[in-house]
């Protein structure tokens, strides 16, 4: 079932949105950082990992989903947050170590939590899973609706927790959806010296559960199999796996030479860049028109402005508060 | 303390108790690992529950750690209160990061917005020839990092409280349990661990030592099976004079510094104990927190009894000869008091 | 191809020389431990996992071991560590912890260790895996010659380590197989409760390698499974993953009251006991007569006889030597 | 120490420029890891490494800690000598397993018939808001556990030494390198770090501390990172008329207790300045190895600098706040003085 318009106009605006968000975050990020740079400087310190290019599998995903729904992400989590509807001002200030953050500045940019929409991030590789099958026990038990995904790299499916998660998953029959965004790379190490297996798909064998494998980064197709995934697992059929071929257009991380690409490799993958291919798409698909999509890019630019005034307008942490929080108040 | 007509518990038996009194009351509490169903625990602590709450709430799992603690993480974030089993403290290596940096930091990283309720039960100790994986204490690596209370106790009357107080609390408690303490025979068993348990349930407050023994010639600080030789050690003191005061831990997260110090400021003088190995972890901090914060009470140098920095052996004679003691605690009075 | 005679009477004979030993030990464990059984008492203190009903695993696969080759084994060792070639005498005396032992005490039943085999345990669930990878690659990188196994249990599959050592010794294309004694139960856990799938041979695919599963606990379908997957990897051609469905006539460890088990199942895995099975298909075969079988028995059973003897006769370890041995001399 | 006309190296260059020289002689040698290869590191520590001794000897691994590290394992048992790298130390809860119960102890366990040459080496440390998941140091975890080395240089000549002694030594070393001294500018950079290196393959004695300034008023003891605060602190204090001793500790396993004991007992007074987190750690040990040995030499209660036991927060302010510096050390020197 391919997306309705108002799915589509929806996705198209969350893409666009966190492209502008990325766009914003990553000029930021140099302030302060030249000539000399060094991550621990300017108003957005430490490391960054953008998403650009990875916004389809987001939208496709969460388009299914609700505020009560579970998502853990990852290391790179900015297009799966917007997509799952995780407040932008608090996002952009937890990013900027702000007061105001989502954690008052104690999590920063690989560590966005936000209860209200059920959104919690791992830094460590695979490690958003346990605890993403653990939300779908909670509520099978309590018998709450609600599915929980996990997004992990496909540098992660090698991670013994992944195999482990998907295991318990399948045999406790959980509503939960395992989105694998295959960008070929993990850091400088391609996905062919490092998996086994060229289809990550293939491996939900191993689990008896369906897997199947979106080509060519589209959000229609992902929309379409993360629809039959995510309905399946609220059904009380079981888990399923999705890998998403998807690109990686900016570094793994800001300040990244990427000097392992292959010669050309950037080049072709920003021909392919997934936002003016479906914003070509709907407007000759006549579901939206050039005035009703640039609308929605003023109404992106315009929310992402304000985000970034409200982070670099509020107060910073104040130190000591560093020392609360540990433990539950 | 015991009355000759009270109830006697095990440790085994007051955690159960501990946990389905607490289940009757909460359905969000549910149990979770291997083996804790049908067999009802390895060493007995879940036993009767499967056959009261069903498999539902008491769930045998893969031998999967990082998953179900992962998942136990994830659960207690969205409302349910799991208690996890990670059947012997020195698996940990295959499950730490669920442990260290999903349970205890997820808190913290989110602001406090998630909380992660839970309890991680583990078994901890040897003495009984198990080997070097599986008869470790590992009480300093728990303790040393942060986010994650840490409690073990010594006796099932504090068993059942703490069990109880750890089910309560909104942050995730690591309750370590000794194994030479669960009063299961074939484990051998420190008499001294079961004791009278009330029926009804009640909570220990988490972070509070306890003076077990009242002395004023020297402080003998330890925790779980430790505390047992600290007593045994206080026994032949006494006949020889010396009166030693015994301070349990309890909960190693928060620690109870005050207390430590105002034994010592009392005795003068500190011997801990400690099954754990001896370098970077339980004996150093104990010392380090009395004598940081005032050296002048101390009549002699502080000394500890702890598991040398060697794996654990196999070997009877060989394990036995690295294990804390009471005659070594003797000889740490003795070496003390030449000193 | 099916097992030669020769190979059938060094099969039998190691499957009768563990059996034999296994019985020696039960006994003696018991010692000291009654009428109060306490695991900490008697001249075998500790736990004791017995391989009582698994022989034909290790026999099927290690007949075409030499000793440069490498194994891994786990908490249950005694029949692999047998059909491997490590020295009788000093395993038993490594399991009374005697300073005659394989590690002079230090070790014990959960860690076998003979170098002069190239034998390695580890007590830690799929733990064995990582390494015989690595003695794997080892062998690859030098040029030299030797293939790695690693024996696992059913249970191990579901470990994160397992998969991690799957994927890296398939994506290095490394002389490994992975053998899955199935003797359906994790202690007290059925395959079924913890396993998403029946067949763990189906995991195979995961990793894009051969997978095979041998039925019945049969000695022959074993041997010959075993040999193509170790020919495949002597031949460079990468690792492969058999399981074999097996029978545990014992408890997890000595103590256990098996509880768990179904009604029924002990006495019905009994009748299926694989050495009255192997010994009535070799005569019938014609592949053995009763008195070279009697022999082999006989023989078997004095070689125990020996080892124990050694063992009790032997010094205790020094209690001091504890201290020795933590790093390499 | 280091004269204007001699080579300088960044510890990042000084580790690969050890390992290529011990490659060179020793085929055995070979190192694995993410993304040491066409990248070098995410450090620097492998850089040029694959374009001398290709894909084979210097291999990229999947994102699969407890597969690589138990494959090195394998690997020195069966005579070869793997260098791998972890890439946070913060990673190790995925594969502690391999570490501690492998690595560590399958020497004993085979009573020293099985051999496991292999270098761990893996980045610690904060300061660039890296967040509680990228920022820890883990000292105190790894120096806890018995059965491997554990060094961790604070200057490019020890970092070399230090290199090649692990390359070199028969039992496992774990190898921990801080971000903030390896000399890569986009982690900020230490510059004291950044010192000369002779061109020549040596050694430096595993278990051997360093007094790194000499002093009589108070001892400072450190490691990494540490060491900078601890000269930078004593630079202050030197002008207050106050003589401060620095030991950097260079090895944590074995810690050379004589060193740091002799310069107390010099002193009469001890900092000890830690970016662990504080509790069962580093600076618990430091200061029990001091006052269990010898009490009368202190004039005054130790003292620690360390992370608090919090989570290692993102926010710039907050880490700061937390973490030691010079000023925190010259006003533990002043709070010692007023006690
Ligand atoms: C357990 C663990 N190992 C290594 C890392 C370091 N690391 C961070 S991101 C990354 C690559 C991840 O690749 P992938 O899963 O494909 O995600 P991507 O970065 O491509 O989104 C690595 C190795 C980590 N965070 N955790
Ligand atoms: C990581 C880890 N988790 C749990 C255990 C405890 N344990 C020891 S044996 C065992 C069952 C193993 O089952 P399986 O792999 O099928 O081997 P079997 O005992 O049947 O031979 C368990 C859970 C362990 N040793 N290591
Ligand atoms: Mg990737
Ligand atoms: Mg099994």
């Amino acid at each position: 079932m391919s997306p309705t318009r108002e799915d589509q106009h929806w996705m198209y605006c969350n893409m666009v949105t966190s492209r502008r968000f990325e766009e914003a975050i990553a000029k930021i990020y140099f302030e302060g950082k030249s000539p000399a740079f060094n991550m621990a400087n300017g108003p957005i310190p430490g490391e960054m990992h953008l998403s650009d290019g990875q916004e389809p599998v987001a939208v496709g995903v969460c388009a299914h989903l609700t505020p009560e729904d579970v998502v853990t992400a990852t290391h790179r989590p900015h297009h799966q947050a917007i997509a799952k509807g995780v407040d932008l001002d608090k996002m952009a200030a937890e990013i900027f170590g702000k007061a105001t953050g989502l954690s008052g500045g104690r999590g920063g940019h690989m560590h966005i939590f936000d209860a209200d929409v059920n959104f919690a991030c791992s830094g460590i590789i695979a490690q958003g899973m346990g605890p993403a099958v653990g939300a779908a026990l909670s509520r099978k038990m309590q018998g709450k609706s609600g599915v929980a995904v996990a997004f992990v790299g496909e540098g992660a499916v090698n991670q013994g927790g992944w195999h482990e998660a998907m295991n318990l998953a399948a045999v406790w029959n959980l509503p939960f959806v395992c989105v694998i965004e295959d960008n070929a790379w993990g850091i400088s190490v391609s996905k062919e010296t490092s998996s086994a297996v060229a289809n990550n798909a293939d491996r939900a064998a191993a689990y008896g559960i369906p897997g199947k494998r979106i080509e060519g980064n589209d959000p229609y197709a992902i929309h379409e199999a993360a629809g039959e995934a995510i309905a399946r697992a609220r059904a009380g059929n079981g888990p399923s796996l999705i890998e998403v071929e998807t690109y990686r257009l900016a570094g793994h991380f800001m300040g990244d030479a990427e000097g392992y690409r292959p010669e050309g490799e950037k080049d072709a993958l920003f021909e392919k860049d997934p936002i003016p291919k479906m914003r070509a798409r709907m407007i000759g698909d006549g579901m939206a028109s050039e005035e009703e999509l640039d609308r929605i890019e003023a109404e992106a630019a315009a929310r992402v402005d304000a985000a970034i005034k409200f982070a670099r307008e509020s107060d910073d942490a104040a130190p000591e508060d560093a020392l609360t929080r540990v433990f539950a108040a | 303390m015991t009355k000759s007509n009270e109830r006697k518990l095990t440790i085994a038996r007051a955690m159960a108790e501990a946990t389905a009194q607490e289940m009757r009351i909460d359905p969000k509490v549910f149990v979770m690992g291997e083996d804790i169903g049908p067999l009802g625990g390895v060493y007995g602590n879940t036993r009767g529950l499967i056959e009261e709450f069903g498999a539902e709430r008491i769930r045998d799992t893969p031998i999967s750690e990082t998953a179900f603690i992962g998942a136990a993480v994830g659960a207690a974030q969205d409302g349910m209160r799991p208690v996890v089993e990670l059947m012997f403290v020195d698996f940990f290596g295959v499950c730490f990061d669920a442990i260290y940096n999903l349970m205890a930091k997820n808190t913290y990283f989110s602001g406090g917005k998630f909380k992660v309720p839970m309890v991680l039960m583990t078994s901890t100790g040897g003495g009984y020839s198990d080997g070097g994986q599986h008869s470790q204490c590992l009480y300093g690596t728990f303790a040393h990092l942060p986010g994650m209370k840490v409690v073990a106790p010594s006796n099932a009357y504090d068993a059942k409280g703490l069990m109880t107080a750890a089910m309560r609390d909104d942050s995730p408690v690591v309750y370590m349990y000794h194994k030479g303490l669960q009063g299961m025979g074939w484990l051998g068993t420190e008499a001294g661990a079961t004791v009278h348990v009330p029926e009804e349930s009640y909570t220990l407050e988490i972070g509070k030592a306890k003076v077990v023994r009242e002395g004023k010639d020297v402080s003998i600080v330890s925790v779980g099976m430790g505390v047992h030789n600290a007593l045994k050690a206080a026994k032949t003191l006494e006949a020889q004079g010396v009166s030693a005061e015994v301070v349990d831990l309890v909960s190693l997260v928060p620690l109870d510094r005050e207390t430590i110090r105002a034994s010592v400021a009392k005795t003068g003088r500190l011997i801990v104990v400690d099954e754990d190995y001896m370098s970077y972890g339980l004996s150093g901090e104990i010392i380090a927190s009395v004598t940081e914060h005032d050296i002048s009470v101390l009549k002699s140098a502080p000394k500890r009894v702890a598991f040398p920095d060697v794996p654990i052996p196999f070997a009877r004679v060989m394990e036995q000869f690295c294990l804390p003691n009471p005659d070594k605690i003797v000889a740490a009075w003795d070496e003390m008091k030449a000193a």
